[in-house]
């Protein structure tokens, strides 16, 4: 039975009044509520503050490098597609380090969840800028503030035609515990990014500042036009769309690789070592 | 009887369809054969050759000297008319070539002419060259008929025909033109069948072998051994393993992706074999740079992973269609930290073959990243070889699965043991979890950071696994004489060329191979102690396709034993078999005296390389002298 | 005089600065001073400690043995109570530590309640605890007040008064409080100053030294060097040099990058290079591995680009925050392809800036890529030294600029030259175009296939540069006897550890360091016959921060020659000088006979380690034998 | 002067019939209008048919890695930024191999100009599917066709921002001509797609496809709307929009970096060791 102390793991090493541990409480209670079990899911992380989330519950784990989550998260799904796999990254790790991976991964679409715990900075390395980091920002490597546009991980994914696109803030437990569900029941690769506020290194984007700012979509939006979506995407500033912004239903991966579309997971199908002995005869 | 072959042209003109049908075709009428291939980094134009050697008895190199040149342009004739053998012969269309040469040794046979006449089809002109070829030969067609109704077999009849009356004009021409020819051909046991009266055919008697290349080798031995998964990104030469794996894809349980990039494909390599199942990734030498890190996880996470890695001329981008032998101390040592690996240097197709096995067996044994290293020469080359068995690959499932796993109270991905080998679980066949982590972890996978579990982890992973894996690794193998006053020594693809060098150079000499395949963990010499042998031996000589002679410097640091003489060649082209023996001069009676280890000096692989002796054995086939490509003496990157 | 005062509490309590400001304190009161530190990878809470040691005389390493622990937290007396030395005290405040300890040598400061009285303000707390510490030193707080001053010399003046009250209020509270404080400070040549009658002051007297850490002093060097870019990605413990430099920007012609990625930064600090400008890139082993590549290009295009790397224990991710010496090999052997590379493993903050420099001058020089190696423990420990001189770092633009280009008829970016280093221009400073490739290519620097060319390509890139950069190399430092029967050896950040055992053991033992801080190209005799001394010895022993003893490997690669004893430390922390000490035992004495190379086993680095003989030189401070951290004896890898 | 033939280099060794030729003919022609002599341009390409270009030109070069064209081409920017750079790259290498780069390299912003000779195939390796191969294509790596979503480097780039965005046709030379002079022109990061047939692997994307689909964006179409251009962008199939198709002019990163903006290029900047003697005082 899915329970709230299955899901106990080690004593989270966060700052206290880190995003990141309402979003961990958030998760296990989606866990519960989805009656899940810890050894149903595989949780990939990278390396960051956010990629410690494993080790703060239980399940499977794959707690990889920094910026890897998506190839090693996808690759556990093609090899096993009966396991629910979720991939967790910080905002340097999937948005910096592991950019090329998410252009990917979102044209791929296996059936993954990817969560983004979004800070807007990087934590675990003190404090640096990320690209999603607000222009100006100054730090110590950008002493003269951060003098990129910020990338807009919303809009990137509509334009990566993502199959489900959504932002959720780690103030707004009840809404999140709901997206993190809708990500993890949806068919193909689910994003979703997490506002969490950084007590220590983002004075910029507080909790505060991220509370004032979200808003839910109301059921004016429509997920499924896409122009609409970028629309939506673009806002980040005064106001801060949240909910799901975009979603296309369409064939996930697993579903079109012959050899393991509708059979069991490649892992559990039968070897052995004669199967191949009619492809040596070829070279007679 | 032992001829060469070689077709030269434009990347783009079909030459390595008609070396191929006639590779195939020597293999099938019994000979031995060797190929090797050489082409240029373009898709149209340019200079390539492909080189068919077959002979009646065992082969493993390419000749310098060519007895037959297939030239499919100019620039073909301009290169290689000096290499022709005493008896040797040009074979071209004037009309494609576009000039019409004088001289006894250069047949105008027009192939674009009598495909037009024989099949009405200008693009048998191929076929056709490979008639005129066996007409030269005096070999008959039956063979030929079988392979072409094989290969078209999906097509009509018809096709095979005219493919055929294409190549039997093209025999007929030439045997009615080339008052030069002067090969005798004959099929291995068919005469001596016939005269029992049998009406024996070739497929009948030829003893069956198969012809297979470096590439597919690694294949059928990734897939005799359940590789379940293969991620790469396209780079040459390793794209032909990859293009293997994904046509077997559609027959056999076998996921192949083609990664966005070369980091992508190890960490989903590692992916895949942490959700259970045997898992490849392949790459060049400059692809491999983008694993490293990838390689570490794999070490960290006690994943086994196996690592195909085709060599070729760097640094950087280099010579992406050439060969060369310069990575593997880079391999050896690549990547932050230390952790146990495998390192495979198959010398020939068979090797590939049996070592891609053990290369699976071992990681996933020992739950470590194991290697294959080729190079653009052993990935092209064909070798005729016996039947390989699926059954001498070890096949055993090292993992815990849904049953294993059921029995279990308690589960710890990184328990302490005796080995140091942990059980390896596959996750989501029972309610144990199955945690890893690249920073450092305790026994259950999750993170830590404090000293004592820091130090039982690098003994479990490294120091008590290392010696384990050493004890399975097998010594080099020693060919020639027993007790030899010369040794060879190579690794890898320079397996074959050495193999013969020292079989021609045996015939009046003591010598022979000490040839390394299984490289790391450096093989012990408790069941051979071949460093006695070279100690014996009053030369030692070193042949690697580098300029720094990266395994001499790798003996040294294992066993303190130092060469005295080191041969390399860093051009970008293999070793033919009389530049080997040029090089080696005679053997026994050159070289400097034996240097000690105890007075080579700092900062030096070994002593400085030594000018080969003048000339070569003076055997059949014309040697002639290579032009030098070796660097001078001190070099020790 | 030789004291250890350790601060200990959770990231976040601020004991850096406490730690920071009494270092900064001793070494202007005119102290030889040496600090390292401890932590975790994260941002609050967990344990760290900074670890400030002073003396009056020379030293270089930190001793297990603590005075003074400021106990910031209930952990840190846990932790480490046991190492007070026999007159060592705790001091803590009981209401921050919630904690009341009993025994007389836990002395309880309420240093928040003094911050609030004195101050005004708890933050000043920290401030309360230095004042305490000198309290209890029994020194003045005029050096603090000129410090503080310093520090906040943006703020007002109000502020340095706070804390200067607060450090006075603490201060009093542990002179009037510390019954058993039994410490005797005097500041060097102070005494003496003050008798000779003049109004002398700290400042006045004490030798002006520098107080510096590995991180600052490898910035300082590339600037010193000229250098104008740097590109980084984050990573521990190599961001210390990105902020340095970072910082450094607004002040200097610098610009600093911080790249998408590891692969972007060097491929960026190569484009900045191209371009004409110094550049430089930083990173850890992990990071690097994402370089690999990119070093090969810099190999092939002879593109000058320094790389700092700071190596943490891994495999993978690993300990983040700690320090080991685990990645030479890698380094050394890192990329596809063979080509030239320097690299620099400075022992202490002097070599570092001085070695940066050098790094630099031969990467210019000779067109290569120059690394320059560090660790956490090198790149946070603080040392005082005296001055270092911004002339003795070789600053010389080898480039061809608009003066020169204009004067040439002919421009070939890769010409042929006898030194192998082919002049190298700054693209658009004239009409002669600057092509490079990472293709093969000819001296104009386009893509060519062909052999010759690749073989002079090999000759100029690689042979003919290696000798003459390996005749920049210096040898390695031998201090200590001249003629010593034991010999340590060790490399990079392990130098002050080695060279304080060395002058303790020294004392009673014919004993010698020999310290390699100039790698690759591996140091020739010529300069110093280093081999002889070792040659000589009747000990030799290699001491390394890895498991598997990865100098000595290399030494055999280069030399030959063989240890006797390893000494492996492998949990992620540095060495302390008991713990050498102690594993040194009886030096000459202990350790096996010496094995002869020819007698090294294959597969091994060199012979098993050997148990270090019983107890350390019995030394004032109370040598305490450290756990066994180290590997046993088959390791190789 | 600036003349064609001053732009003569090796003899290109592409296949007859490639779109490369095409491109390589057009981009000497932009020169010389342009009036721009070889050393004034640096070229930066990475590895594949397209990264081949600047041999049979003659530039200032630098033939990188692949997939590494845009951190070499800014990073040369940075250090000189009075040296006009123009990156040329392949989709495999640009969108492939190098997306992450391509992703900072629009919110960094420099003036540079990037180039991808964009045949939707791996030329060079022969024939593997690129990210923009179009699903369905059977190659020898992809068997079952390819069964990803190919990129849509346009949307992408509109998402992320990027100052100048532009398609052109290699058939289309004097449409191209102007792009290429436009891009070339632009202040900030100026990105041009060109599709190219590749006569020998791309049997699909052929010359005749892209004839039929190519049509240049009207007057009507504003590059200065985000949106529009977003929905512009996603048409890739029976219609292929050309030219302009977004364009956002805000400050480059060489006029916000203190150290050069308004200065001489850094290459020019003075040095003397005792620059930094204050530096060290500081450790007294
Ligand atoms: C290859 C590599 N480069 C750099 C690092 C250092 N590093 C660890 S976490 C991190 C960034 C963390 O930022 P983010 O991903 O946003 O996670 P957060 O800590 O903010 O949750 C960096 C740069 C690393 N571990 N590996
Ligand atoms: C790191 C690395 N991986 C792979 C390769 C092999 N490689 C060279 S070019 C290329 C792809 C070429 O495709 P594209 O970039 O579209 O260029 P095109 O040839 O089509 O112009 C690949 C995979 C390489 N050189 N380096
Ligand atoms: S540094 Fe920021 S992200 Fe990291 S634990 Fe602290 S508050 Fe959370
Ligand atoms: S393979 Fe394609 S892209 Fe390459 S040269 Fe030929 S036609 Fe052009
Ligand atoms: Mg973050
Ligand atoms: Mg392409």
């Amino acid at each position: 039975m899915s329970e709230l102390e299955n899901f106990r793991g080690q004593n989270p090493a966060w700052c206290p009044g880190c995003g990141n541990l309402q979003i961990l409480r958030t998760f296990k209670m989606a866990m519960v509520e989805m009656g899940l079990e810890p050894h149903e899911l595989t949780i990939v992380s990278g390396i960051g503050q956010a990629g410690k989330f494993p080790h703060y519950t239980r399940c499977n784990t794959f707690n990889g490098l920094h910026g890897r989550t998506l190839p090693v998260a996808q690759a556990i799904r093609l090899a096993n597609h009966e396991m629910r796999v979720l991939a967790v990254a910080g905002d340097g790790d999937c948005y910096g380090e592991g950019g090329n991976h998410f252009l990917s991964a979102m044209r791929r679409n296996l059936n993954i969840t990817l969560f983004v715990h979004d800070n807007q900075v990087y934590g675990l390395t003190k404090g640096q800028a990320s690209p999603t980091t607000d222009e100006g920002m100054i730090t110590g490597t950008q002493p003269f503030g951060v003098l990129y546009e910020p990338l807009n991980p919303i809009a990137l994914a509509v334009a990566m035609d993502a199959s489900f696109v959504a932002r959720g803030f780690s103030g707004d437990q009840d809404q999140l515990r709901g997206l993190m569900q809708s990500a993890l029941e949806h068919k193909g690769f689910a994003f979703l990014d997490i506002l969490q506020p950084c007590v220590t290194y983002n004075k910029v984007n507080t909790f505060q500042w991220y509370r004032e700012r979200c808003y839910p979509v109301g059921p004016e939006h429509d997920p499924g036009d896409r122009v609409a979506a970028f629309r939506r995407a673009l806002e980040f500033g005064e106001r801060i769309p949240t909910g799901v912004i975009y979603r296309s239903e369409r064939q996930t991966l697993e579903e079109r690789i012959p050899v393991i579309a509708n059979r069991e997971p490649l892992v559990q199908q039968p070897f052995s070592p004669e199967d191949m002995a009619g492809e040596l005869q070829k070279f007679f | 009887m032992d001829y060469t072959i070689k077709i030269g042209g434009q990347a783009g003109q079909g030459l390595q369809t008609i070396g191929a049908v006639l590779a195939k075709l020597f293999a099938r009428s019994g000979f031995h054969v060797f190929t090797h291939q050489d082409y240029m980094s373009r898709i149209r134009g340019g200079h390539n050759f492909y080189q068919v050697r077959f002979a009646d008895h065992e082969i493993s190199a390419s000749r310098k000297a060519v007895d037959i040149l297939v030239a499919l342009d100019k620039n073909t004739v301009a290169e290689h008319l000096g290499e022709l053998s005493p008896f040797g012969l040009v074979v071209y269309d004037s009309e494609t070539v576009r000039e019409k040469y004088d001289g006894e040794n250069l047949l105008d046979i027009p192939f674009r002419q009598i495909a037009m006449d024989a099949a009405g089809n200008r693009i048998m002109e191929n076929t056709v060259a490979v008639g005129a070829v066996l007409g030269m030969l005096g070999m008959d067609l039956e063979t030929l008929d079988e392979l072409l109704a094989e290969t078209f077999a999906r097509k009509s009849r018809e096709v095979v025909d005219q493919n055929l009356a294409a190549a039997k004009a093209g025999a007929d021409f030439a045997r009615a033109n080339c008052g030069q020819c002067n090969f005798s051909v004959n099929i291995p046991g068919l005469a001596a069948a016939q005269e029992k009266g049998a009406a024996a055919d070739v497929s009948a008697v030829a003893p069956r072998r198969m012809l297979m290349d470096g590439t597919s080798a690694v294949g059928l031995g990734a897939l005799a051994s359940g590789c379940r998964f293969y991620a790469a990104y396209p780079m040459t030469p390793s794209t032909g393993v990859m293009n293997f794996m994904a046509a077997q894809s559609g027959r056999h349980s076998l996921v192949v992706e083609q990664a966005e990039d070369e980091i992508a494909a190890i960490n989903m390599a590692i992916g895949a074999s942490y959700a259970g199942v045997r898992s490849m990734t392949g790459t060049a030498g400059g692809g491999f740079a983008l694993m490293v890190e990838g390689l570490s996880l794999a070490g960290m996470t006690e994943t086994p992973v196996v690592i195909f890695v085709g060599q070729r001329p760097a640094p950087a981008t280099g010579f992406p269609t050439r060969t060369e032998q310069a990575d593997l101390l880079y391999i050896l040592h690549a990547a932050h930290g230390e952790f146990p690996r495998v390192i495979m240097a198959p010398g020939n197709p068979e090797q590939a073959y049996y070592l891609t096995g053990k290369a699976f067996d071992l990681a996933e044994k020992y739950q470590v990243p194991a290697f294959i290293i080729s190079d653009q020469y052993l990935a092209d080359t064909e070798w005729t070889l016996d039947a390989l068995d699926p059954s001498k690959i070890n096949y055993q499932d090292y993992r815990l699965r849904a049953g294993d796993l059921a029995k279990l109270a308690d589960y710890r991905r990184h328990a302490y043991t005796d080995t140091g080998v942990s059980p390896l679980a596959e996750p989501g066949a029972s309610h144990h979890l199955v945690v890893t982590d690249s920073d450092e972890h305790d026994q259950d996978g999750h993170l830590v950071e404090d000293a004592e579990t820091r130090v039982r982890m690098v003994e479990k992973r490294l120091l008590k696994k290392l010696p384990l894996i050493r004890d399975q690794i097998s010594p080099p193998l020693l060919h020639g004489d027993e007790n030899p006053e010369t040794v060879i020594v190579g690794w890898g693809s320079t397996y074959g060329v050495i193999k013969e060098a020292v079989d021609r150079l045996g015939e009046k000499h003591s010598i022979a191979m000490l040839h390394f395949s299984e490289i790391y963990p450096f093989p012990g010499t408790g069941k051979f102690d071949y460093l006695e042998v070279l100690r014996q031996a009053k030369l030692t000589v070193c042949v690697e396709n580098n300029a720094t002679s990266q395994f001499a410097r790798l003996m040294r640091a294992e066993t303190g034993f130092v060469f005295n003489k080191l041969v390399n060649k860093f051009d970008g082209r293999p070793y033919l078999l009389e530049e080997l023996l040029d090089e080696l001069g005679e053997p026994g009676m050159g070289g400097p005296g034996k240097t000690s280890p105890e007075k080579g000096g700092p900062g030096m692989g070994g002593p400085g390389k030594t000018s080969p002796e003048k000339g070569g054995p003076d055997k059949p086939g014309g040697f002639g002298r290579s032009p030098k490509h070796d660097g001078s003496g001190e070099h020790d990157v």
